[in-house]
C-alpha cells in the first residue's frame, strides 16, 4: 500500500510540474509598460514554491514508500536532531525566501500603483453597471460633464445621468461601450460604480482593480501592442456577472484620432 | 445529605430515561457530538449536491437537470441553470460548506464528544449551554435550507455578501430579498452558537482536567480545538455586529455600508455615505481567521491520528506543533486585508498586509516537515484513517503552495478572483480539512458505535477521493494561470470559451468524486449495524478515549477516577514491554515530551 | 306582469343591443410632435457580439421615435375615461419577443388581467426585468431556447421593463383597464373603433413626453377625429 | 461489551454525594473563566463596531454630530452606583457565607443591597429608553444619521446586554435563597465580573460617543 501511495504522489507532482513548465495553461502575452515586472514576479515565485511542492511531495513519497508495513518487524530509527534542524531550515530557507519575493514584489507593487501619473496621459471616465462598462471620453472641449444619478436614464443612453440641457461640458462628451485607446501613450481611467461592487481585469495589461461604489479609483497605464483584448468583471456583482465585459482596442494614434473624429461627430 | 437536594448542585446531570432527553435535547456531550457530526453529514451531502448542480451546469450549460425544475421552477426552468440561480448554489455550496461542514464536523463534532473524554472529564463544563448551542446551529441550519423554498429563492452575492450587492434588497437581483435576510438571520445563529461553544471548549480545557492531565500531557487534538476555540471566540465576537450592521442597511434604512448616488433597477437608492470597504474589512478580519478555525482542528486530529499509525512520538512532542499552531492563530488576526488587495484599499496598506501573511507560511511549514520527518524510520500502518492522514499531508503541500502567490499583491492582482483563488483555498481549507474529517471518522467510529467499519470499502474511498482531489482541484489552479474568472455561471468571453473542455474534465471527475463519497456513507450505515465487534482500543493508541469502553458509558469513565502518568505519544518506548504505553499506565517511563 | 310581456321585454332589449352594434362609432388620428426631439443614439452592442451581428444597419435609441411628417411611433392611445361595460379580458396572448438584444415591440399595450407571453430569439440569456410600482415587481431570467414566460397583471399601469443582462434594452408594459387602446406604429396614425355612443376621455402617453388627454363626444356610427400633438425636447 | 463495569446504583449514589463539593467548585471555577471569556468576547464585538463607527465618520461625508440627551450622564451615574452596591451586597453576603454553618438563608444578609442593585439597573434601562424618545422627539431616528444609527445600535446592544445581567443576579439571588451548604456567595462573584464590566463597557461607548458628537 505504501508503494503505491508513493507512486501516485510523485506521478501527480510530475503532472503538475508538466503542466506548470510547459505552460500548457499560461497567462497570454503582456502589452503594458509595467507588465513584464509582474511576470519576473510570478516566474520566480513559480520556480521558488514549485522546488518547495517537488520537495514536499518527493520526501513524503519516499518516507512512505521506505517504512512502509513491516508487521512490527522493522527496528524504528528517530529522526537524528529533533526538532531543531527542521525548525532552522524553516525559518531560514522559507524566510529569505520570503524576503526576497516581498522585496521584488513591492517594487513590481510600486510599479503599478506607485509610479507617477504622465500629465499628458489620456483621461477617460469608466462606469461600471449591471451588466456593462462604459467609457466617457471628454470631447472636443477636453472637459467632463457633471454626472447626476437622478438624471440616468439608460432608455435614452444616458448613463452617466449627464445634464446637456443645462450642462455644456456634457454635451460633446463621448459615451461608448468599448474602450479605445492609441498605443504607446499613457491613459488615466478614473474607476466608479453605478451600484455595486466590479472589478476591472484585462489579463493582457496585467491589471486588475475593484470599482468600489462611492469612491473614485484612479489607475493609469500604458498599452504596447495594437489589438483587440477583453475586459471582463471580477468582482461578484449580480446575476449577469459572467457576461459583463466590453472590449479594449488598442490602435495607432491616427486611427484613435480618426475614430475620436468620428464619435464626435455622432454625438 | 439526601441525594435529591445533592442534585440541585451537582452540575453532571444525572444518566437521562426520556426518549427526548438521551436523543433529542440530551445534555450528554457525546450524543451532542454525534448530533453535530450528523448535522454535519447531512449539510456536507447537500452541500456536495449544490456542487453536482453547479459542475454539471459548468460543464453542458443546456443540460436539463429535472429535480431543479421541481425545486425552483423560476431558478431552473425546465430544469436548465439560469444564471442567478447558479449564484444561489454557489452561495449556498460556500456556506453550507464553510460553516455546517467544516467549522461544524471537527470542532463542534468531534471536539463535543472527544475534547471532554480525553482530558477525563465526565462531560462539558456547561452541559446546558452546550445543548443549546447544537439546536442554535441546527435552527441556523434550517433557516439556511428554507432559502430554498421561498419564492425568492436563496441569496445571490456569495458567501461573503458584499454590500452593497448584498444591501439593497431586491433591487440587487433574485434571491436578494428574503433570500439575503434568511441567510443573515442563519449567519447569525451560527455565530451565537459558536460562540457559546467556544466558551465551553476552553473552559472545559482549562477547569475540567482530571488529575495529572497536565497541560503537557494534553492529547493534540485537544490543543487544536483549544487553540480554534480562543481564535474563534475573538472571529465570530466580530462577525456578529458586522452581519447586525448589514442587516439594519437591509431591513432599517441605516447607512453603514452603503454610499449615496446608487442607481438599482432604474431607482435612485435612499443612502448615503456609506462605505463598503467597511464591511470588507469586518467581514474579513472574521473571515480570514475562519480558513483556520477550519484548518486548525484538522491539524490537532492529524497530530492525533498520526503518531498512532507510525508508532512514533511527532518530531519535538506536542510543543513545536502547538507553538505552530498558536503562531497561525495569532498571525491570521492580522492579515485579513490580503484578500483585499485590489479592492481599492490604499496600496500602502496592501504591502503591510503582505508580509505577516508571507510569515504565516513558516509555521505551516515548520508544521509540514514535523509531520513529514517523523515518518521517517517509523512503521507506518495503512488502514484508512492513516491513509487520509498521509492525504492530507500531500493536499496541505499542494494548497499551502499557492499561497506563496496569492500572499503577493503583485501576483494577486492578476490572479485575484480566478479559479486559482478557487483551487487554493479547496486545497487547503475545503480537502486537506476534509481528509482530517475523514482521518477522524474512520479513526474514532468504532470508539463512537462499538464496530468497526469496512477497510476495503473504506480504501476504495480514500483512493478515489485521493486522486480525484487532484483531478478537480489542480487544474483549477492552471485555469487560474490562463485568467479564467471565478463565480461565472456561463463562459461567453473570447478567452473562456476554449477552456470550456477543462471544465468539462473538471465536473467529469467531480462526479465520480462524489460517487465516491456514496461508498463512505454505505460503509458508514452498514458498519453502524453490521460492522465488525471493536475491541476498546482497536488502534493501540495511548490517550484517554481509549481507556474506556466502546461506546463509552454516560459518565465516561463509569465512575471511574482516572489518573494521567504519561504524555500522549509514548510509541515505541525504549524499557517498555508494549509498543505504546496508555497515558493512564502508572508503569514509569522518562517522559519524553 | 305575465310571460308574455316578459318576453316581448326581452325580445326588445335583443333587438336594441343589436342596433347599437353597427352604429357604434370609431376615433381615429395622428400623433406629432413640434420641437427637435433627441437624435437617435446609436447603440453600441460590441458586449454581445451574437446580437450585434443581427443587426447590419445598428440599432438606436426607441424612447422617442419619430417618422415622416413629424409622427410619432410607440405612443399608446386608449380611452381614459368614460368607456363602459368592459371589464373581461380577452382570452388571447400578448406576445413580446428578445430580438437582437431589442424588445419587440418597444412598448407593448395589454389589457389588466390579460395574458403577457415573453419569448427569448436570441442565442444569449435575459433577464426580464418589470419594474412595476403599482403590480408585483418581477425578474425573471430566460435563457436561450428556454420556454415562453407567461405573466399577467392586475392594475393599471405603464410598467417600464428591462435587461440588466444588456443595459440599453429598455422597453414598456402599457398595462390598461380599458379594452380600447392602441400602440401608434412607424405614421404615428392610431383607430379606436367600436365605441358605443358617449362622451369619452382620450389619453395619449408617450415614455419620455408624457400623457395628454382629450375630451371627445361621439355619436352613433360617427366617426372622430383626434390629434395629440407633443412637444419635444432635445435632451 | 463494556470492559468497564458500570457501579451499583447506590454505590453511585455515593459516589454522586462525594463527588458534589468537587463538581461544585469545578463548575464554578470554569464559571469564573467562562465568564472572563465571555467578557473578551464582548469587548471584542464593541470594539470592532467603535472603530466601524471612526471609519464611517470618517469616509462619509454626512457626518452630523448632535446633542447627546442630557439623562444619559444620570444613566451613567445610575450603573456606576449599581456596581458599589452589588459590591456591598457581596461583602455581607460573603462575610455570612464565611461564618454560616447553619441553614441561614444568606440572602437575609445584604439581600437589601442586592435588589438595590437591581433597582438601579432596570432603572438605567428605563432611562436608556427616556433618551431614545429624547432623540425620537427632535426627529433623530435609527436610520436619520449615522450618528444616530451608531448611537441606537450602542445603546440597545449594551441595553441588552444589561438585561442579560440582570437575568445573572437573579440566577445569583435564587441560589443564595438555598440553605447552606448548597447556597454559597460565589455565583454571585461570577455575576459581578459581568455587572462591572456592563458598567465600564457603558463609560467606554459613552465616553466614544461623547467624543465624536
Amino acid at each position: 500500500m505504501g508503494k503505491i501511495f508513493a507512486v501516485v504522489v510523485v506521478a501527480i507532482a510530475i503532472a503538475t510540474a508538466y503542466f506548470i513548465v510547459g505552460h500548457v495553461y499560461w497567462m497570454p502575452e503582456d502589452i503594458s509598460v509595467h507588465g513584464h515586472v509582474i511576470d519576473e514576479q510570478i516566474i520566480e515565485t513559480t520556480a521558488g514554491a514549485g522546488i518547495l511542492f517537488l520537495l514536499g511531495q518527493f520526501v513524503l513519497a519516499a518516507f512512505v514508500f521506505l517504512y512502509g508495513d513491516s508487521k512490527g518487524k522493522r527496528k524504528l530509527k528517530a529522526w537524528p536532531g529533533g526538532a531543531k534542524p527542521l525548525i532552522w531550515a524553516a525559518v531560514v530557507l522559507i524566510g529569505i525566501e520570503i524576503l526576497t519575493l516581498s522585496f521584488i514584489g513591492s517594487k513590481a507593487w510600486g510599479a503599478v500603483y506607485f509610479s507617477p501619473v504622465d500629465p499628458s496621459a489620456l483621461p477617460i471616465d469608466v462606469q461600471a453597471e449591471q451588466f456593462a462598462f462604459y467609457f466617457r471620453y471628454p470631447g472636443p472641449d477636453g472637459r467632463f460633464g457633471g454626472t447626476h444619478p437622478e438624471l440616468i436614464d439608460e432608455g435614452s443612453q444616458n448613463y452617466f445621468g449627464l445634464d446637456p440641457a443645462n450642462d455644456v461640458a456634457a454635451r460633446d462628451d463621448i459615451v461608448v461601450a468599448s474602450l479605445t485607446i492609441p498605443v504607446n501613450k499613457p491613459v488615466l481611467l478614473t474607476l466608479h460604480s453605478k451600484d455595486v461592487g466590479h472589478s476591472f481585469y484585462v489579463r493582457e495589461l496585467r491589471i486588475q482593480q475593484d470599482f468600489v461604489p462611492g469612491i473614485m479609483i484612479p489607475i493609469h497605464f500604458t498599452a504596447t501592442k495594437t489589438g483587440k483584448y477583453e475586459i471582463v468583471c471580477t468582482q461578484l456583482c449580480g446575476l449577469g456577472h459572467y457576461n459583463m465585459k466590453a472590449y479594449l482596442n488598442v490602435v495607432s494614434q491616427d486611427e484613435f484620432d480618426q475614430w475620436l473624429k468620428g464619435q464626435s461627430s455622432g454625438q | 445529605m439526601d441525594q435529591a437536594s445533592t442534585q440541585k448542585v451537582v452540575p453532571h446531570h444525572e444518566p437521562p430515561h426520556s426518549f427526548i432527553r438521551k436523543y433529542i435535547f440530551s445534555l450528554d456531550h457525546k450524543v451532542i457530538g454525534k448530533q453535530y457530526l450528523g448535522l454535519g453529514l447531512v449539510a456536507a451531502f447537500v452541500g456536495m449536491a449544490l456542487s453536482w448542480a453547479m459542475r454539471i451546469h459548468l460543464g453542458w450549460p443546456d443540460a436539463s437537470i429535472p429535480l431543479l425544475s421541481k425545486l425552483s421552477s423560476n431558478g431552473a426552468p425546465g430544469g436548465v441553470i439560469t444564471p442567478e440561480y447558479y449564484l444561489s448554489l454557489m452561495t449556498m455550496h460556500g456556506t453550507i460548506m464553510a460553516f455546517f461542514v467544516l467549522t461544524a464536523a471537527p470542532l463542534s463534532g468531534f471536539g463535543n464528544y472527544f475534547l471532554p473524554i480525553q482530558v477525563g472529564a465526565e462531560d462539558m463544563a456547561f452541559p446546558r449551554m452546550n445543548m443549546s448551542s447544537f439546536w442554535i446551529t441546527f435552527l441556523g441550519f434550517i433557516l439556511a435550507a428554507a432559502t430554498f423554498v421561498i419564492p425568492d429563492g436563496p441569496p445571490i452575492s456569495g458567501w461573503t455578501a458584499y454590500p452593497p450587492l448584498s444591501a439593497v434588497g431586491p433591487d440587487a437581483g433574485p434571491g436578494q430579498g428574503w433570500g439575503q435576510n434568511l441567510w443573515g438571520l442563519s449567519i447569525a445563529c451560527f455565530t451565537i452558537a459558536s460562540l457559546l461553544g467556544a466558551l465551553n471548549f476552553l473552559a472545559t480545557t482549562l477547569d475540567m482536567r482530571t488529575k495529572g492531565m497536565t497541560l503537557s500531557r494534553l492529547p493534540l487534538s485537544v490543543w487544536g480545538w483549544f487553540i480554534t476555540a480562543a481564535l474563534g471566540l475573538l472571529a465570530f465576537a466580530v462577525l456578529l455586529p458586522c452581519a447586525l450592521l448589514l442587516m439594519l442597511d437591509r431591513l432599517a434604512g441605516t447607512s453603514f455600508y452603503i454610499p449615496g448616488g446608487l442607481v438599482l433597477s432604474d431607482k435612485l437608492q435612499p443612502h448615503t455615505g456609506g462605505s463598503p470597504l467597511l464591511f470588507q474589512h469586518l467581514f474579513w478580519f472574521f473571515g480570514h481567521p475562519e480558513v483556520y478555525l477550519i484548518i486548525l482542528p484538522a491539524f490537532g486530529i492529524i497530530g492525533h491520528v498520526l503518531p498512532t499509525f507510525i508508532r512514533k512520538p511527532l518530531i519535538g512532542g506536542w510543543r513545536v506543533l502547538t507553538a505552530c499552531m498558536v503562531l497561525i492563530a495569532f498571525l491570521s488576526l492580522v492579515v485579513w486585508g490580503h484578500h483585499m488587495f485590489v479592492s481599492g484599499m490604499s496600496p500602502y496598506s496592501a504591502m503591510l498586509f503582505s508580509v505577516p501573511t508571507m510569515f504565516i507560511t513558516i509555521p505551516s511549514i515548520i508544521a509540514m516537515l514535523i509531520w513529514i520527518f517523523s515518518l521517517y524510520g517509523a512503521d507506518i500502518r495503512f488502514s484508512t484513517p492513516s491513509l487520509f492522514s498521509l492525504g492530507f499531508l500531500s493536499l496541505f503541500v499542494s494548497g499551502g503552495i499557492g499561497g506563496f502567490f496569492l500572499a503577493q499583491p503583485s501576483i494577486d492582482s492578476y490572479l485575484h478572483a480566478t479559479y486559482f483563488v478557487v483551487g487554493h483555498f479547496h486545497f487547503t481549507m475545503g480537502m486537506s480539512a476534509v481528509f482530517a474529517i475523514f482521518a477522524g471518522f474512520y479513526y474514532w467510529f468504532p470508539k463512537m458505535t462499538g464496530r468497526l467499519m469496512n477497510e476495503t470499502l473504506g480504501k476504495v474511498h480514500f483512493w478515489f477521493s485521493f486522486i480525484g482531489m487532484y483531478g478537480i482541484f489542480m487544474p483549477m489552479h492552471f485555469l487560474g494561470f490562463a485568467g479564467h474568472v471565478r463565480r461565472y455561471s456561463a463562459l461567453v468571453d473570447d478567452y473562456l470559451i476554449p477552456l470550456i473542455p477543462t471544465q468539462r474534465f473538471i465536473s467529469i471527475v467531480a462526479l465520480i468524486v462524489g460517487a465516491a463519497q456514496l461508498v463512505f456513507f454505505f460503509n458508514f450505515i452498514w458498519s453502524y449495524y453490521k460492522g465488525k465487534k471493536a475491541a476498546d482500543n482497536p488502534w493501540e493508541a495511548t490517550t484517554l478515549e481509549w481507556d474506556t469502553a466502546s461506546p463509552p458509558p454516560f459518565d465516561n469513565f463509569g465512575g471511574r477516577h482516572l489518573t494521567v502518568y504519561h504524555g500522549p505519544m509514548e510509541y515505541n518506548v525504549e524499557g517498555s514491554k508494549g509498543d505504546y504505553v496508555m497515558q493512564t499506565s502508572p508503569e514509569p517511563i522518562g517522559e519524553k515530551t | 306582469m305575465n310571460r308574455i310581456s316578459l318576453t316581448m321585454l326581452v325580445v326588445l332589449l335583443i333587438t336594441a343591443i343589436t342596433a347599437a352594434a353597427p352604429g357604434s362609432g370609431t376615433i381615429e388620428g395622428k400623433v406629432t410632435y413640434t420641437g427637435t426631439p433627441a437624435k437617435p443614439k446609436v447603440i453600441d452592442m460590441s458586449k454581445e457580439p451574437s446580437c450585434a451581428k443581427m443587426h447590419s444597419t445598428p440599432a438606436t435609441t426607441a424612447n422617442a421615435v419619430t417618422g415622416p411628417g413629424n409622427s410619432l411611433e410607440y405612443v399608446v392611445v386608449y380611452i381614459s375615461a368614460g368607456a363602459t361595460g368592459e371589464t373581461t379580458a380577452p382570452a388571447s396572448a400578448v406576445t413580446f419577443d428578445q430580438k437582437g438584444c431589442e424588445y419587440l415591440p418597444h412598448v407593448v399595450a395589454l389589457q389588466v388581467g390579460q395574458e403577457l407571453k415573453i419569448t427569448n430569439s436570441d442565442q444569449t440569456s435575459h433577464n426580464v426585468h418589470a419594474i412595476a410600482k403599482a403590480n408585483r415587481e418581477w425578474n425573471k431570467s430566460q435563457t436561450p431556447g428556454a420556454a415562453p414566460i407567461t405573466e399577467k397583471f392586475d392594475k393599471e399601469e405603464f410598467i417600464p421593463v428591462k435587461c440588466n443582462v444588456h443595459p440599453w434594452m429598455h422597453g414598456y408594459f402599457a398595462v390598461l383597464s380599458t379594452s380600447h387602446f392602441v400602440v401608434t406604429g412607424s405614421d404615428g396614425g392610431y383607430k379606436l373603433p367600436n365605441l358605443p355612443p358617449g362622451k369619452y376621455t382620450v389619453s395619449a402617453w408617450q415614455e419620455s413626453y408624457g400623457t395628454q388627454t382629450q375630451e371627445i363626444t361621439i355619436a352613433a356610427g360617427e366617426t372622430k377625429t383626434v390629434n395629440f400633438v407633443f412637444q419635444a425636447k432635445p435632451y | 461489551m463494556s470492559s468497564v463495569t458500570y457501579p451499583q446504583s447506590t454505590a453511585r449514589a455515593d459516589a454522586v454525594s462525594a463527588r458534589v463539593a468537587a463538581s461544585r467548585s469545578l463548575t464554578l471555577k470554569a464559571s469564573h473563566t467562562a465568564i472572563w471569556l465571555a467578557v473578551c468576547a464582548i469587548a471584542m464585538s464593541f470594539a470592532a463596531l467603535t472603530s466601524a463607527l471612526i471609519v464611517r465618520q470618517g469616509t462619509g461625508m454626512d457626518w452630523k454630530p448632535f446633542v447627546l440627551p442630557p439623562i444619559l450622564y444620570l444613566n451613567t451615574f445610575l450603573l456606576l452606583t449599581s456596581s458599589a452596591t452589588l459590591e456591598l451586597a457581596r461583602k455581607q453576603i460573603a462575610g455570612a457565607a464565611a461564618n454560616s454553618q447553619s441553614e441561614t438563608r444568606l440572602l437575609s444578609h445584604g439581600g437589601k443591597w442586592l435588589y438595590a442593585t437591581l433597582g438601579l439597573a432596570l432603572l438605567f434601562v428605563l432611562g436608556q429608553t427616556l433618551a431614545w424618545h429624547n432623540l425620537a422627539a427632535q426627529g433623530l431616528f435609527l436610520a436619520t444619521n449615522p450618528s444616530c444609527s451608531f448611537f441606537y445600535v450602542f445603546t440597545a446592544l449594551h441595553g441588552l446586554h444589561v438585561l442579560g445581567g440582570v437575568l445573572g443576579l437573579l440566577y445569583a439571588n435564587r441560589r443564595l435563597t438555598l440553605g447552606f451548604p448548597f447556597a454559597t456567595a460565589s455565583p454571585l462573584s461570577v455575576a459581578a465580573v459581568y455587572w462591572h464590566f456592563m458598567g465600564i463597557l457603558w463609560v467606554y461607548l459613552f465616553l466614544i460617543l461623547r467624543i465624536r458628537m
